[in-house]
């Protein structure tokens, strides 16, 4: 956790949103009388791209934390957050609160890890990567037809109270109307940075989270150490899946609970290809970058490609990103060694 | 004697094999990962030009051609080579060290020597000091010899490239030289490594071999389509006869494996028709296909050994032809598929209609066996004074305990003493240099003493029961042959070594040596808990197994009137195994009587006075060169046996 | 067992490195060959051949063209779906654009063109590997579905944009595409177009090409230190593991389903694909073709068996516990044999050869 | 052209010379520096390497040796400093590049292509040398290139078909290799997977692998590392008829301070990163920096 390389994100990240804005007013002006946008405009874009950017970390959020921790890419993170998702609907449609039916959820995603450790992940240790992948596909499927056993497979509403009408603030000069911002975004926003802040402070300050880098650095010397790699793995499922049930709410709340959930993680792809498959920071700064891109992308490149562009938008981002540097914003960089 | 179509010699053999077979393959060698092929002509080409190269480097009539290395091609091609110009090939063992080369080089007064590598060149400018008649070495595998300057050292390659030039300079050399041989010249000599005393070399001349190979391949009914591995020393008459004398006559096709360590391999890959092995190597894989079965499954090993039982019942009569049920030929059948002809393939066997055994007993298990998997094995008895066959089992008339009848052209006889004698068109013209030697074993009316001491059963088999020289008399004048009943002891996988008594005694008695490993797998199986091989020696479950064996010899004994006196009344385990390092055994791992009889005389005299125990006390040499000293009180068992002897008279 | 190698011996390279060097597997696999082409389709049921055989020898073909990219040159690609898109997109436009030529070289040009789009793909793989590479393919399946989508002209501006396959012939006037062809016809064409195909495969990886691409799978800084150029073995791989998917992408819209929409070759394709190599085998021909097999059969098997046992549930349920148990299967395949049914094949086929030994 | 023994110069053959005779310098590298990021990794290393001579490269861990040959190699590019190979000096490089102009190299820990079997390593080691199709020289410009893709997309064909020169091309290397097979004695597996062999035998394939590319310059990266001694004495023995045999210049990277004084003809030694001497074994074995530095250490 590179508090520098942070700093260079978010510096990066909110340094490109001017750049976007003055290419875009270019193009605005190339075209005065097919469409004419404000500054207010733009910025709403942008603020709308951040704040789905933030949804996009959460959920890049676990693939990190379970790669960095084991190597495995882990496919099934989507499934997970429907799960989570699908999970604490269920409780709340048992009647319960929606803070008690989270914890139930967060205990629900605490024995998938734990159950997935064992069953899954033990009998395949030393397995290769690709194995590995697959198997963790094998899970996607297992998790999204169980989710929807148990629970059924209509869109399901997930009310934790937060309005869903549209906020005006900062009406004045510059935003003649009011700057328009969904509240579930912004307390997504807000709950995404409060995540990142608690894994930070988890892994900076805790022996589990010492051990946790430790076992990310060598697997091997970790465990001539002594730490229990089996039990580490255990807990990054356990956090991975919580961090999961997080995102699970905040898309749960805006879109409803339902099957396409699980598709957002492929969403979650090229955010990591930006930020580095290893890298947290790398993660909300991709997260940023895509989120933003994708926005930006959709108004104002997509229409020269007839619209709906946000399927490939982000990897194509990405991949050209990738020529430039291929361990992403913050992967390690690759020396070889012969 | 002669032949018909004057094909009196080998050079001339192979010249009509080139006529007549001339696209047919004569010679293999799994060289760089295949089967190199030559043809009959292109193997009398390379055969012209070498014969031609070595009469360039002075070779002339008469001379002898040393020639040391593995099974090669061009090796046995120089043997011809050198019968071209009239000289006499003389094959030495390859693995001999230069200590025994320098004597043959010095008998045999040979000025050529025609090596296969490095190695052999190495081992012969070691001894050129010592034979200076040795003035030229032509090397086949020039590897590692760049820096060699010698003058005597030549690249094969380069010998061959200057009996070509020869050749084209005078193209009717070749037939001119291949015309001057006839049958009654020197064809080859074989250094024989005699147990004792210095190697004597047995001249054969080219209507011994021809006459023997030709003789053993009517009798088997071999064709120009059999195929041959050679992979026994070229030295060895047995070789010479099997992969290359009778190829010349039927003119079959002759394979020369890799190298020594792949020889299983390729012995899989080609699938000889036509094997030979001494029975050590058909034990040997035995041994291995039993051991790889104890880690099959459960299920597989019975299903295995079921249908080895039914062989084991059926399959020699079917064999033989005899008659068989229709269910016991179904289940063979059935056991052919699932077992027999997956061993036979994976041994190598598959095509395998013909296989020799010969030059030691060989278990009658181990001949069973394969018998009964439907490989046709066969005994042989021959020697190199003989050109190789005296008798042979012909097809029908196979028995584990005989060597068979004389074969057509050989006369048997056997002297007072029990030594077989033999007289054929095969036997050897002398020992080289040596007429003393022939004439003690050659009679001036052409019989030849074997050394071997027989009986010829009811139904006319020859049976060999010891070296002439063992064999003695009990008190009650029966005769007495030790390695007679050792054999049969040491066929049993848990007998390692067993010495019998009995000249000059009432009665046989013995001393049995067990066979740790086997002995050893067999107390893990059954949780019998040892510390040492002389504690699993004392171990009374591992008397009680060697008595059960010793009844089973006695009571097939008792079989046979000639043999029933052989009978063992009372033996004892030895507290350890018998050491070449002790001098107890020769390096090959012959007993030597007189060491045991010194060395054990308390245990002997223990043995014929009625004790329950004998006392011994040995001097050991342990791994790292010390000598100590083993003293055992050895328990002495008992078998009684006035009964059996009682049946025989 | 059956297996009589003795005497097998070579006295060539030329028969040292034939694809079935020993002559049971040589007589094996021409049984088998003879069966499938003569015996199935006169025996088989149309619904055999429809459901069963027709999607296989389509599916083993573009496993085939994965397992060149993934399991020979070790190249991770999630972007099959969107390289079948492109052969049968590609071969709808050139058969409906030029409808005298032969439905053949359609194909062939198809896949051609997909081999190019393979190679613009694959440039990143020059950069990248692993999963990067595997998450980079993905922008290649996004945005050519996306394009298909899109842009009605690929569809000749169908307003449902579903393609429907015009019927083509061949060996003169035997129907092999569309919805009107016969089944039986249909099965010989493709038996023998993927025969062949599979054959060129196995000829590639046993040559040079082939070994290059192992290389670079197994140790690309060992590879290129032997005079590999990287450049060239990975686009190669891509291309001609493009055109294999090209051409199943082309013969699933023109004999398979007769009529298709971009959205038949969404990701899930592609992980369907990848899938087949992974429990056939990675870096095995044959593996391609049983994974295939166990792909098309477990859903048709997972369907059955509650019918059989005769299990009164909704069929929203039996999907759901379709997808449990398939990827329940699929975990414990890859516990079980991480290296696939053709490791079992081979282990089989070595028991066999060494019996009655254990292996 | 493939067969082995065409590759022995004449004048090799003949008369054993009591001091072996060297040719020109083969490789030489001037006032090489090559860093990583802040980290010096070799600094100001010059020394040469004649035509046909056996040249040891040793020093302590870290001391820069295997960094040494990936410059050699072209697989690292050193700030500073020329390298001379045959006479010309070398621009940028790809280590492909290096092969193409006739320099193999084993490596430290056993770099085989584990999926392959051993014949199939070494036939890889053939890829450079196989051509199933050769292009026309016209001298027309232009004409050549389009020749050249032409036999290029033909060679394909052949490949994808298996026919005609593609088979007789496989079958003509396949026989090249089978004479490495035979002068390292690993007949016994040449069909076994690279992965299921002993250490020592893997290290012998990765031998074969390298001399199946023909090299003049063959770069031994701890050719010896974890063998026992019997095995030890057959790489030694190995290295020696290779360099005997086919006249290739060998240089070395070994710890076991035996073997370079036997094998080698001289030695350079480095440490952090700096040449320390260079000379014969002798000179350098008595160098009192060399002690103290590294052979000090040892005692």
């Amino acid at each position: 956790m590179n508090l520098k390389h942070l700093a260079i994100g978010v510096v990066c990240s909110l340094g490109s949103i001017p750049v976007v804005g003055l290419l875009l007013q270019q193009l605005a002006e190339a075209a005065p009388n097919d469409i004419f946008f404000g500054w207010d405009f733009y910025i709403e874009v942008v603020v709308t791209g951040l704040l789905q950017g933030v949804m996009y970390a959460l959920v890049a959020l676990g693939f990190v934390l379970i790669f960095k921790a084991s190597a495995i890419f882990n496919f099934a993170q989507g499934a997970m957050v429907l799960f989570a998702a699908l999970a604490m609907v269920g409780f709340i449609e048992m009647g319960l609160h929606w803070t008690l039916a989270f914890l139930l959820a967060a205990v629900v995603m605490i024995i998938v890890a734990i159950l997935i450790e064992r069953v899954v992940l033990r009998p395949m240790v030393n397995q290769e990567p690709i194995i590995l992948f697959m198997a963790t596909i094998g899970i996607f499927f297992v998790l999204d037809g169980l989710g929807q056993t148990i629970w059924g497979s209509n869109v399901k509403a997930l009310d934790i109270g937060i309005s869903q009408t549209p906020w005006f603030v900062l009406q004045g000069e510059f935003f003649p109307g009011g700057l328009r911002l969904i509240p579930t975004e912004v307390v997504a926003a807000v709950v995404g940075a409060l995540t990142v802040t608690l894994l930070a402070v988890l892994f900076q300050y805790t022996k589990v989270g010492r051990a946790l880098r430790a076992v990310a650095d060598d697997h091997q010397a970790a465990l001539s150490v002594g730490i229990p790699l089996k039990f580490i793995w255990a807990i990054v499922w356990s956090v991975a899946g919580i961090v999961g049930l997080v995102a699970g709410v905040m898309w749960g709340t805006s879109l409803g609970v339902q099957f396409s959930l699980s598709l957002i993680a492929l969403k979650a792809l090229p955010v990591l290809i930006l930020g580095g498959f290893t890298s947290i920071p790398g993660a909300i700064v991709g997260g940023l970058i895509v989120g933003v891109g994708e926005q930006v992308g959709e108004v104002f490149i997509g229409p020269l490609f007839g619209g709906a562009i946000q399927d490939w938008f982000a990897y194509m981002l990405a991949m050209i990103f990738l020529l430039f540097r291929p361990q992403g914003l913050f992967g390690e960089r690759i020396i070889e060694r012969v | 004697m002669g032949d018909a179509n004057g094909l009196d010699t080998f050079p001339k053999l192979m010249r009509h094999n080139a006529k007549v077979r001339g696209a047919r393959p004569a010679m293999r060698e799994k060289d760089l990962g295949i089967w190199q092929t030559w043809t009959w002509s292109q193997a009398q080409d390379e055969v012209k030009a070498f014969a031609m190269g070595l009469a360039a480097l002075g070779v002339k009539r008469g001379d002898k051609v040393l020639i040391v290395g593995d099974n090669r091609p061009r090796l046995y091609w120089t043997v011809t080579a050198a019968q071209v110009i009239g000289a006499v090939p003389v094959p030495l063992y390859q693995d001999s060290v230069a200590r025994e080369m320098a004597y043959v080089v010095e008998h045999a007064s040979a000025a050529i020597a025609v090596v296969e590598d490095q190695e052999q060149v190495d081992k012969l400018l070691e001894i050129r000091e010592e034979v200076p008649a040795l003035q030229t070495i032509v090397y086949q595998d020039p590897r590692g010899l760049r820096n060699y300057t010698q003058d005597c050292l030549h690249d094969y390659a380069k010998v061959l490239e200057s009996g070509r030039r020869a050749l084209s300079e005078e193209p009717a050399g070749y037939d001119r030289e291949v015309d001057r041989g006839r049958g009654n010249n020197d064809s080859i000599v074989l250094y024989t490594s005699g147990t004792t005393g210095k190697p004597k070399g047995v001249v054969l001349t080219f209507d011994n071999v021809i006459s023997m190979a030709r003789a053993g391949s009517e009798f088997e009914k071999l064709t120009e389509g059999e195929e041959v591995l050679a992979y026994l020393p070229m030295a060895w008459i047995g070789d010479h006869v099997f992969s290359f004398s009778q190829s010349y006559v039927t003119g079959f096709c002759v394979s020369c494996p890799e190298n020594g360590s792949t020889v299983l391999h390729d012995l899989h890959e080609l699938g000889p028709t036509y094997f030979f092995a001494p029975p050590r190597i058909f034990e040997n894989l035995l041994t291995s296909v039993m051991i790889r079965m104890q880690d099959a499954s459960h299920f597989k090993q019975k299903w295995f050994h079921y249908f080895l039982d039914v062989a084991k019942q059926v399959g020699e009569k079917i064999l033989n032809g005899e008659k068989v049920s229709t269910a016991d030929r179904i289940k063979y059948r059935l056991g052919t598929f699932f077992v027999y002809g997956p061993l036979k393939n994976v041994l190598g066997l598959t095509r395998c209609r013909l296989a020799y055994t010969a030059g030691e007993a060989i278990g009658p298990e181990i001949f069973q066996f394969y018998r009964s998997l439907g490989v046709n094995m066969k005994q042989l008895y021959g020697s190199t004074e003989a050109s190789v066959f005296i008798t042979v089992q012909p097809n029908g008339e196979i028995r584990a305990d005989t060597v068979g009848r004389a074969i057509p052209g050989v006369e048997l006889k056997l002297a007072d003493n029990g030594e077989v004698m033999f007289r054929s068109p095969g036997v050897f013209k002398e020992y080289f240099k040596n007429p003393e030697a022939t004439a003690e074993t050659k009679t001036p009316d052409g019989w030849v003493r074997t050394g071997d001491a027989g009986m010829i059963t009811p139904e006319g088999h020859l049976r060999i029961i010891d070296r002439a020289k063992d064999v003695g008399k009990l008190n009650d004048g029966s005769l007495f042959a030790p390695k007679f009943v050792e054999n049969k002891l040491k066929f049993y996988p848990n007998i390692r070594e067993a010495v019998t008594f009995g000249n000059g005694k009432d009665y046989v008695a013995a001393f049995v040596c067990i066979d740790q490993e086997a002995m050893g797998s067999w107390a893990e199986r059954n949780n019998v808990a040892y510390a040492s091989y002389q504690e699993l020696a004392a171990h009374p479950r591992v008397r009680k197994i060697v008595e059960g064996h010793i009844r089973e010899v006695n009571a097939d004994l008792t079989k046979d009137p000639q043999l029933a006196a052989l009978q063992i009344r009372r033996f004892l385990i030895l507290h350890k195994d018998l050491d070449a390092d002790d001098g107890e055994l020769t390096r090959t791992r012959k007993v030597r009587r007189r060491t045991i009889a010194e060395r054990y005389e308390p245990l002997i005299a223990a043995l014929y006075n009625g004790s329950k125990i004998g006392h011994i006390e040995t001097k050991v040499t342990f791994e790292d060169g010390r000598e100590g000293v083993l003293a055992a009180d050895l328990a002495i068992a008992d078998l009684g046996g006035g009964t059996p002897a009682k049946q025989a008279a | 067992m059956f297996y009589r190698e003795a005497g097998q011996f070579k006295t060539s390279y030329a028969a040292d490195q034939a694809i079935y060097p020993i002559r049971q597997d040589k007589i094996g696999i021409l049984i088998l060959f003879g069966f499938s082409l003569l015996a199935i389709p006169f025996i088989a049921p149309i619904y055999w051949l429809n459901s069963i055989l027709i999607p296989f020898l389509i599916f083993s073909l573009a496993a085939l063209g994965l397992n060149i990219l993934t399991g020979y040159c070790g190249q991770l690609s999630l972007g099959t779906g969107g390289f079948m898109a492109c052969g049968a997109f590609f071969s709808y436009k050139l058969a409906t654009a030029m409808p005298d030529t032969n439905i053949l070289i359609v194909f062939l040009l198809a896949g051609l063109g997909t081999a190019l789009v393979g190679v613009l793909f694959g440039l990143p793989s020059l950069r990248i590997k692993g999963f990067y590479l595997a998450v980079a393919t993905l922008a290649a399946q996004f945005f050519l579905i996306w394009m298909f989508n899109k842009f009605s002209w690929w569809t000749n501006h169908s307003p449902s944009g579903v393609i429907s396959a015009p019927p083509r012939a061949v060996f003169g006037d035997i129907d092999v595409t569309s919805a009107s062809a016969s089944p039986e016809a249909k099965y010989v064409f493709l038996l023998l177009l993927v025969s062949f195909l599979a054959l060129i495969a196995k000829n590639m990886v046993r040559s040079r090409i082939g070994r290059s691409w192992m290389a670079i799978r197994d140790m690309d800084i060992a590879a290129e230190i032997i005079g590999i150029r990287p450049m060239l073995a990975k686009l190669s791989a891509f291309a001609v593991s493009s055109f294999f998917i090209g051409v199943s992408g082309a013969l699933w819209a023109f004999t398979y389903s007769g009529s298709v929409e971009a959205l038949a070759f969404e990701i899930n394709r592609s992980f369907e694909v990848l899938f087949m190599i992974i429990i056939g085998g990675l870096g095995a021909i044959m593996g391609s073709f049983l994974g295939a097999a166990f792909i098309v059969l477990l859903p048709i098997a997972l369907d059955t068996i509650p019918l059989l046992l005769g299990l009164p549930l909704s069929v929203e349920t039996v999907a759901h516990l379709r997808l449990i148990i398939f990827g329940a299967l699929i975990i414990f395949f890859l516990i079980v044999e991480p290296h696939g049914l053709a490791r079992l094949w081979q282990i089989g086929k070595e028991k066999l050869r060494l019996w009655p030994f254990p292996y | 052209m493939n067969d082995i023994s065409s590759q022995i110069p004449a004048e090799a053959a003949g008369t054993r010379q009591p001091e072996r005779r060297f040719g020109e310098p083969l490789l030489t590298v001037e006032n090489i520096s090559l860093s990583f990021g802040g980290l010096q990794a070799l600094t100001d290393i010059s020394f040469d390497i004649l035509e046909q001579e056996i040249r040891a490269i040793i020093g302590p861990n870290g001391a820069g040796k295997t960094s040494m040959l990936n410059v050699i190699n072209g697989f690292y590019h050193p700030q500073k400093g020329t390298i001379t190979y045959k006479g010309n000096i070398r621009r940028t490089m790809r280590p492909h590049m290096a092969a193409a102009q006739g320099i193999a190299r084993t490596f430290q820990n056993v770099a085989l292509f584990k999926g392959m079997s051993t014949l199939d390593n070494i036939m890889t080691g053939r890829l450079l040398k196989m051509h199933n199709l050769r292009a026309p020289e016209t001298g027309v410009f232009g004409l050549d290139q389009v020749l050249r893709w032409g036999a290029g997309a033909l060679d394909f064909v052949t490949q994808c078909l298996y026919w005609g020169p593609n088979e007789k091309e496989e079958t003509r290397q396949r026989a090249y290799c089978e004479e490495i097979v035979d002068f390292l004695e690993i007949q016994a597996i040449r069909k076994t997977p690279v992965g299921r062999l002993p250490y020592g035998l893997q290290k012998r394939v990765e031998l074969a692998r390298a001399l199946a590319m023909e090299p003049e310059l063959l770069l031994l990266d701890e050719p010896m590392a974890g063998m026992n001694v019997e095995e030890k004495e057959d790489m030694s023995r190995f290295i020696l008829d290779v360099n005997e045999e086919f006249g290739t210049t060998v240089a070395l990277i070994e710890h076991d301070m035996g073997v370079v004084m036997d094998i080698s003809d001289r030695v350079v030694v480095l440490d952090y990163g700096r040449k320390l001497a260079d000379g014969r074994p002798d000179e350098v074995r008595s160098d009192r920096g060399v002690i103290d530095a590294y052979l000090g250490v040892a005692h």
